[in-house]
């Protein structure tokens, strides 16, 4: 059977150069990179030039730039790491409605020690209000984080403007910017960022492994305490191959993403327009431009979205609803709801988040099989008059 | 995820629709939940003669709706009260442990129309 | 050149059969375990049976298990997640001075949240003595952190015990087991542990991945708060290849533990015996018996570590000194220094950790070099009399 | 870790021993620190004509014990005086940067010597 990956913000595959790269760190160079001996040596190699490649990517020093295991880790260490740093200054957190649950659940779990967060509302395309923000401030807050795109409907928030009202107020600011990796620039010096999370496995890499930019001088209370590794930031023997892979994988970011960002945000047109062409009672969640060019987020009405999964699956085309890390659970997405999107629309609504590996073709297949799938789900659903 | 029996009923669902002067009919589930169920019985003789289900939401709310419906056709009322939630999501061979609560509903819709049936009945 | 490796207790090679079961999850199987499509089937079900074949190796079931990146991830797991979880009812911990700095530094860290930490000391053969145990126990003691093996020296410690002693008064008992793993029985079950600690890269499987035991009804707080992965436990998108690989290492430690551990043991022996018999003036560290099978840690008076493993690794043979963690320093060994050793001895320690790869011609070979190389370097030492 | 010069120097360490009738002897270090220098020099007419080392410690240790012997071997006192513990490893093209405190002590152990020799020479 066709098997059609449309699910690239949910996890991508590994690219077969970055597969190679990290090959001889499985098979010959398994050393602990802090041995002095010969075992060692090519592990350390590996882990600094990994170190090079991502920092090559934002624009950073490789003091800057502490490996982590995931983007989770990353959001947690930022923030817990800010917080607990900073508590002598205040307890003021300032974030938005529709982040990623390692930011909203880390700064809830925060909320038991004492801290207090501002969770930012957004309108109906998605967008901040950053009035909302400047008042949202006052003397306690501490620090802001806000995403750089959102996973499940892409949009993306402007965050060196945010980056200059943090400063102006002695604010750190911290970015997830697991999903705009790869597919739109990511310079922390024009972002003007105090700390930057990427992940691995958004960015073709394997899972594993992460990085949390933290720009100099920004001190922040370790998650996991140990040894010497990462300059006393972060314990644990350092995932090398994990290392040796995202390096590879931020270098062809570097390489490709003009391209590959063209690519897909014409393969993405073609599969709104299609959509829209062919499936009445549609609706595409998020602000048309202010958006990452691979993620289309699409609501149809009258039936609900994992059901339309299901069908989808079973022709060989995989697509998420609501964000992967949530589809354990059966809310409707935290992040459509704060759009003002109704349940039935929220539960409705399916993302299709493309890759490099897709082409025109997989979009005219899915475009093919996707009317009958959900005509023959309205057909089903007492909410739909149209089909009776 | 789900069993083999869910993806059939999922994908080939018995009993779809409305049947045509219901003798009852029961709506259960809200949108808050993403599953609406609403079921249409014919009653003759106390005996549920045919039934047809209408289901907005996931795999297990569709496959539950098809499975019930499959279940008391041709059943008599007191047959058909007897069946639970728990019936129809064993008859499945089983749902997915998140799916046990929201998703599986199609019992309750059944005795919602019955109990329709029966208030349309006593008024008569 | 002739490449032998006697450093296992700083990581291990990768297992091929580990290599080759990891393999699918890099190249074909890359799906998120969270998604309901093709893609993350594959990719779940892989998670589902590195976790069982990891409970089979503790004894212990798949809702017992977490998988955590390192033994670090671990070991700060629990012991802030206890600490935390257990606040109210206490503030005192007690653990060991010779621990990793995993636990060592966790138990630091947490002095700032009022906790404070007792740290037990061993005598000149490494070993405890419970009775300072128990009167270091008291009304606030909330939790008991003991390794059950130690990485410097192999010393072994009675974790079953301890863990009677723990279970008495309501103490929850964790103990970091990675250097234990695979080298001696790990059975949670008959050891009495709340909570235990294992890393994927001490046992043939690569780095990145590693697994934290928490038995039932044992709460604690998150490290790493997130999605739903891990039951709510570990938030971050699972490490399926890594996941893949310790479910594989686990099941072949499984199999061949016994034998292994014999033929680890007759190494051990030849190698120390064979020093003793060639090398004036050295002491092998920690219990006789009471030791993994793997480790022998011998202090070559009058000459400094390092310099030893220069001359070792232009052999080609990879030792360490002190453990690799901590390498990047130059503190002496707190393990050895708290079992008694004078600086100059601690200084002059070199840790032989032997693997599965590892043949008697291996251990022959170092017999070989390792005479003339402590000569010569005592020959340089001012504080060698013999030479002069 | 380590440059190629200090490798060289610490493989084949120049100038290993003790001078023979010193006219002077620096120790430095300690146990703790796991670096020992003793350090001992042969002077005629203000100039070193000899110089040998014994080392207990690292690689850096031994390669600046015996850098520093190369380095001041013929020279004057006060050219020799002038040598810090930089210039030896800037000599060996530098030295990892845990390694430039503690191990980095040879030149300290030829100043010692030199004053141990002016000491020795004053009393006369
Ligand atoms: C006893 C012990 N605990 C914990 C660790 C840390 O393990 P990891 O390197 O996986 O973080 C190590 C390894 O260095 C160890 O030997
Ligand atoms: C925006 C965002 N942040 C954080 C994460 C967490 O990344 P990871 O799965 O590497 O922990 C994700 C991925 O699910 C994400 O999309």
């Amino acid at each position: 059977m066709k098997k059609i990956y449309f699910d690239n913000n949910a996890t991508t595959p590994i690219d077969p150069e970055v597969f190679d790269a990290m090959m001889p760190y499985l098979k010959e160079e398994w050393g602990n990179p802090s041995s002095i001996h010969w075992a060692g040596r090519g592990a350390r190699k590996a882990v600094e030039e990994g170190r090079e490649a991502v920092c090559k990517l934002l624009n950073c020093t490789g003091l800057e730039l502490i490996f982590t295991s995931s983007g989770s880790e990353g959001d947690n260490h930022a923030i817990k790491g800010i917080a607990y740093a900073k508590k002598d200054k205040g307890n003021h957190i300032i974030t938005t409605k529709v982040e990623h649950p390692a930011v909203l659940n880390t700064c809830k779990a925060l909320a038991k020690d004492g801290f207090e967060t501002t969770y930012l509302d957004v309108d109906g395309d998605g967008l901040l209000n950053l009035d909302q923000l400047k008042s949202a401030i006052t003397p306690k807050t501490i620090l802001i984080t806000v995403m750089y795109a959102n996973n499940e409907t892409g949009v993306v928030f402007p965050i060196k403007e945010i980056g200059e009202i943090a400063k102006g107020r002695g604010i750190t600011f911290h970015t997830d910017a697991v999903q705009a990796a790869g597919k739109i620039p990511l310079d922390v010096q024009k972002l003007g960022v105090d700390l930057l999370t990427i992940s691995g496995h958004k960015l073709y890499a394997p899972k594993g492994i992460a990085a949390l930019f933290v720009k100099r001088g920004v001190r922040l209370v370790p998650l996991i305490h140990g040894g010497h590794h990462e300059r006393n930031r972060r314990g644990g023997t350092e995932n090398v191959a994990g290392i040796a892979a995202i390096g590879k994988a931020a270098a062809i970011a570097m390489r490709d993403m003009d391209k590959e960002a063209a690519h897909l945000a014409s393969l993405r047109a073609r599969l709104e327009k299609g959509l829209a062409e062919r499936v009445p009672h549609i609706k595409i969640n998020g602000h048309p431009e202010k958006r990452l060019p691979n993620t289309a987020n699409v609501s149809f009405e009258f039936v609900e979205g994992e059901s339309l999964l299901l069908n989808l699956d079973m022709k060989g085309v995989a697509a998420s609803s609501g964000s992967a890390c949530t589809s354990g659970s059966l809310e409707p997405s935290h992040v459509l709801l704060a759009m003002g999107l109704t349940h039935e629309m929220s539960h409705g609504s399916v993302r299709f988040s493309l890759g490099k590996m897709n082409t025109a073709e997989d979009i005219d297949y899915l475009l093919e099989i996707m009317p009958p799938i959900v005509e023959r789900m309205r057909g089903m659903s007492p909410l739909y008059a149209g089909a009776k | 995820m789900y069993s083999e029996k869910v993806m059939d009923h999922f994908s080939n669902p018995r009993n779809v629709g409305e049947v045509d002067g219901p003798s009852g009919t029961g709506m259960v589930g809200n949108p808050a939940c993403g599953d609406i169920m609403k079921l249409t019985i014919k009653v003759e003789n106390d005996k549920i003669t045919d039934v047809k289900f209408k289901t907005f939401g996931c795999g297990a709310a569709i496959a539950t709706s098809s499975m019930v419906t499959e279940l008391v056709k041709g059943k008599g009322l007191d047959e058909a009260e007897k069946i639970s939630n728990n019936t129809v999501a064993e008859a499945l061979d089983g749902l997915p442990p998140v799916k046990m609560h929201c998703s599986n509903l199609a019992a309750d819709a059944l005795h919602a129309a019955i109990e329709d049936y029966k208030k349309k009945n006593a008024a008569k």
